[in-house]
């Protein structure tokens, strides 16, 4: 569960987060919608514990945003615009990589079903450079699945995904509901994330208006 | 915030610092410039002993000022002490650079050399670099919050690296030149001691005084573009809506 | 933002005061004549000469005596010293003599030598030593004035 | 237990990348061969003059080339922002701050290595006696090159203009390890005995370990907000 009180951020001159508050609850998916610029990558980076919020504090599973940071990373998982994949590594390699780096050790086993899950098996021994950006995206995911995070954190989730990657995707989300995980996605893409999300909300102003989710509708929000 | 508290105690004691440096200086002054003799072996150039010194011994004391707050901010992140730290490192590097000349101009009487590789010379140096690095670190990064621990960061481990600096450049001095040009040897007799405390106090008073203002001119800016960018922020949000 | 113009004009004033009273203090240890004034206008009393040691004229009797001739811009004049024994009279050496001219025998009896002061040097030290740090200073509260009614005048200001 | 994890997977990953791309090593390794070039055109010495000044023409070399593999070092973190991947790692990062060093450590070494025997034949240098002291040199200088070097890689690799920032913030620091290493390499080079440059060595042991201490700790601060 997320739970985000009065968080603001500045950059500089630029005030991107005023005041926003957020609770997300177990097993719940909330979308995160805005114009460009209105700071929805800084409010995931800033959960992430990526940045420190310049006001306002949050908490993650309970755990205070600022303090147990470490505690959080271990149940969280962000899948941002870039894919955190090295390029001169093959799937298996950056899969083993970014677990370990996590403290666990996914099996040859559980690789290969995730690698055949989002249907990238083919290409396991193959670099990452050669990947297309899609490819890298189901890669991420993949790594996402052997991760099994709590809280997962979405960018944008849908950019160069083709139907079939959207569907994989969408399919993780729900089994992470399912076992009581909470998503927050942001994104621009209103039918994709309808039949996923059970709330949203629009970033204005730097604050936060929750909205309902059949208002999901493509031309009349932004 | 108790820190952020005990600034602002201080700074309603600005006045006082500021008229403090100004009497300790006059004093100091007049002693240096009128009051006092000659030296017996420098001459009349020991005079500038009394306006290089003191710069010299504040700007050090600035440096330690600021790896102490720098400490401070990455315990505490109190953004005012993020203020008194750019504060004082601009104020650290005027002075260092302030002593590196007044030393020049001392050494070309003495020396017959505007510039020497003395040791301590060196060593302000370096001083003077890093800080000027400091102080362009700060301006290349966007985000206020890695700015500020970014520049704390650099300041601990320059100050770390101070004392180290000196050291190895004292020793390679030693091995490369004759020691007869050195600022050691040069004995402190009574006579110069006084006009020579009085400039320091004054000296240190001042760099108080000129770090409140300029902590608060800091504090101030930041307030301001705060609440400018709050309204820009609504405001070009409100464009793109309509 | 009268007051602060008021205040920093009292320090100009000030600084400025003591500046004219330092240079009076040092007026009379600043002049100095050279070879050819002292032969042309002949002064009575006690005056200062600067000049340079001629190389090869230098002879000590013992210490406290010495002849030499002093090397001037256009004009050599002869100087009979007797004082103090010198410490630092050597050829080619720029100093400060002071004493009388003779105008009878045409010699300068000297009793006393000066090293050159280097007044030059220590006003550069001490205007580069304070001058900027008033500069700097000023500007500085000059601005944060100017922050303060900025925040007054947009009504920006909110008790933290 | 995971720390030390953490430490093996980084330098395994970079010793990999490094030995598919071969970008790092090989860039600095031309870089240092041009900058020896350009060197020995600007004072044209014979063998006296050379024993002079080798050992300042060595360092230099070797520390604009060390200051181009530490550039890399993060800088490669920041394609696909892999360096966000390093910041949520759910461990103390002084783990992989000693990762890095390791890596960084190691490439420095290694090209000092290949380097040598080019300054040996091209400036004509006997090295016969003094190559186990040189070896140590070289291992104490570069280690502190990279113990702080590997700190301001990560802390400049995230703000604008990185590539100027990193010498101009790394080389005033460096100053001391730059003085000891010229001036031990330039006594074991000309075989003088122990005793007499015996205190750089401990110099640059001190700075190693003071450095590797405070980086360690300070690292904590620059990736971690």
């Amino acid at each position: 569960m997320i739970a985000c009180h009065g968080i603001g951020k500045s950059y500089g001159h630029f005030q991107v987060l005023h005041d926003v508050n957020l609770t997300v609850a177990e097993g719940e998916c909330f979308a995160l919608l805005g114009p460009n610029g209105a700071g929805k990558t800084t409010l995931l980076k800033i959960l992430a514990t990526l940045e420190r919020p310049s006001t306002g504090h949050y908490e993650i599973l309970g755990m205070h945003g600022l303090k147990d940071k470490d505690a959080i990373r271990a149940n969280l998982m962000f899948l941002a615009h870039g894919t955190h994949l090295y390029d001169e590594l093959n799937a298996k390699e950056n899969l083993a990589f970014a677990l370990a780096l996590r403290g666990q050790h996914p099996t040859d086993l559980e690789v290969k079903q995730a690698l055949d899950r989002v249907a990238i098996g083919a290409f396991t021994d193959m670099k990452v450079r050669y990947y297309s950006a899609g490819m890298k995206k189901r890669l991420a995911l993949a790594k996402a699945m052997l991760a099994k995070p709590k809280i997962l954190l979405l960018d944008e989730p849908f950019t160069a995904l083709d139907t079939a990657g959207t569907d994989i995707l969408r399919e993780y989300v729900r089994e992470r509901l399912s076992e009581n995980g909470t998503v927050l996605l942001s994104t621009h893409d209103y039918d994709k994330t309808r039949p996923i999300a059970g709330r949203a909300g629009i970033l204005r102003h730097g604050a936060l208006e929750e909205i309902a989710v059949e208002a999901l509708m493509s031309d009349d929000l932004v | 915030m108790t820190i952020h508290r005990v600034i602002r105690k201080v700074q309603r004691f600005q006045g006082w610092f500021g008229s403090g440096a100004a009497l300790c200086l006059g004093a100091g002054l007049y002693l240096g410039l009128i009051g006092s003799p000659a030296d017996y072996y420098q001459g009349e150039v020991v005079r500038i002993m009394y306006i290089h010194v003191p710069l010299a011994h504040t700007s050090l004391i600035g440096y330690t000022v600021l790896a102490l707050g720098s400490l401070w901010y990455l315990w505490k992140r109190d953004p005012i002490v993020d203020n008194m730290c750019q504060a004082v490192a601009a104020l650290s590097a005027v002075f260092t650079a302030l002593a590196l000349g007044t030393g020049m101009i001392w050494g070309k009487p003495t020396w017959d050399t505007w510039w020497t590789w003395d040791a301590r010379l060196t060593s302000f140096t370096v001083l003077l670099l890093i800080l000027v690095g400091y102080l362009m670190l700060r301006t290349f990064v966007d985000d206020p919050e890695k700015e500020a621990r970014y520049g704390a960061i650099l300041a601990i481990v320059g100050f770390v690296d101070l004392p180290i600096i000196h050291f190895s450049v004292e020793w390679w001095r030693t091995l490369h030149q004759p020691q007869s040009i050195s600022m050691r040897g040069v004995s402190i007799s009574s006579g110069l001691l006084v006009p020579l405390v009085f400039m320091s106090i004054g000296m240190s008073l001042l760099f108080s005084y000129m770090l409140m203002v300029r902590t608060q001119l800091l504090y101030l800016d930041r307030l301001l573009h705060a609440k400018k960018g709050r309204l820009l922020s609504q405001f070009h949000l409100s464009k793109s809506d309509s | 933002m009268t007051n602060f113009y008021l205040r920093w004009g009292g320090v100009l004033i000030v600084a400025i005061v003591f500046i004219v009273l330092t240079y009076n203090h040092y007026r009379d240890n600043l002049a100095s004549l050279v070879p050819q004034q002292v032969k042309q206008e002949a002064p009575t009393g006690d005056v200062r000469v600067l000049g340079m040691v001629q190389g090869g004229t230098l002879e000590t009797r013992e210490a406290g005596e010495a002849t030499f001739t002093l090397l001037g811009k256009n004009a050599t004049l002869p100087v009979h010293y007797q004082g103090p024994p010198p410490d630092n009279l050597r050829e080619l050496k720029i100093l400060i003599l002071i004493g009388t001219w003779n105008a009878a025998t045409q010699v300068f009896e000297a009793r006393d030598i000066g090293i050159v002061p280097n007044y030059g040097f220590i006003a550069g030290a001490y205007l580069l030593g304070l001058l900027p740090l008033a500069l700097f200073l000023f500007a500085m509260a000059r601005r944060v004035n100017f922050l303060y009614e900025e925040i007054k005048a947009s009504k920006l200001y909110e008790e933290d | 237990m995971t720390s030390f994890n953490v430490i093996r997977w980084i330098v395994w990953k970079d010793f990999v990348t490094e030995l598919r791309s071969r970008e790092t090593i090989s860039s600095m390794v031309f870089f240092a061969l041009i900058v020896i070039l350009i060197f020995s055109f600007s004072f044209s010495m014979d063998q006296q003059a050379a024993r002079e000044v080798i050992a300042g023409i060595m360092w230099v070399a070797f520390a604009f080339t060390g200051i181009i593999g530490l550039g890399k070092s993060f800088s490669s973190e920041l394609q696909n922002d892999c360096l966000e991947a390093l910041q949520m790692v759910p461990e103390a990062k002084g783990a992989i701050y000693l990762g890095k060093v390791a890596a960084n450590f190691a490439f420095m070494f290694l090209v000092e290595i290949l380097l040598f025997p080019m300054f040996v034949i091209l400036f004509n240098l006997e090295v016969v006696e003094g190559i186990s002291i040189l070896l140590l040199i070289f291992f104490l200088a570069t280690l502190g090159l990279s113990a702080i070097g590997t700190l301001f890689s990560a802390l400049t690799v995230q703000i604008r203009a990185r590539e100027v920032m990193l010498p101009i913030l790394l080389l005033p620091l460096v100053v001391p390890v730059m003085i000891a290493a010229v001036e031990a390499t330039k006594g074991a080079l000309n075989g003088d005995p122990l005793a007499m440059y015996e205190q750089w060595l401990k110099l640059l042991a001190v700075y190693d370990v003071v450095f590797t201490v405070v980086s360690f700790w300070m690292f904590e601060f620059v990736m971690d907000s």
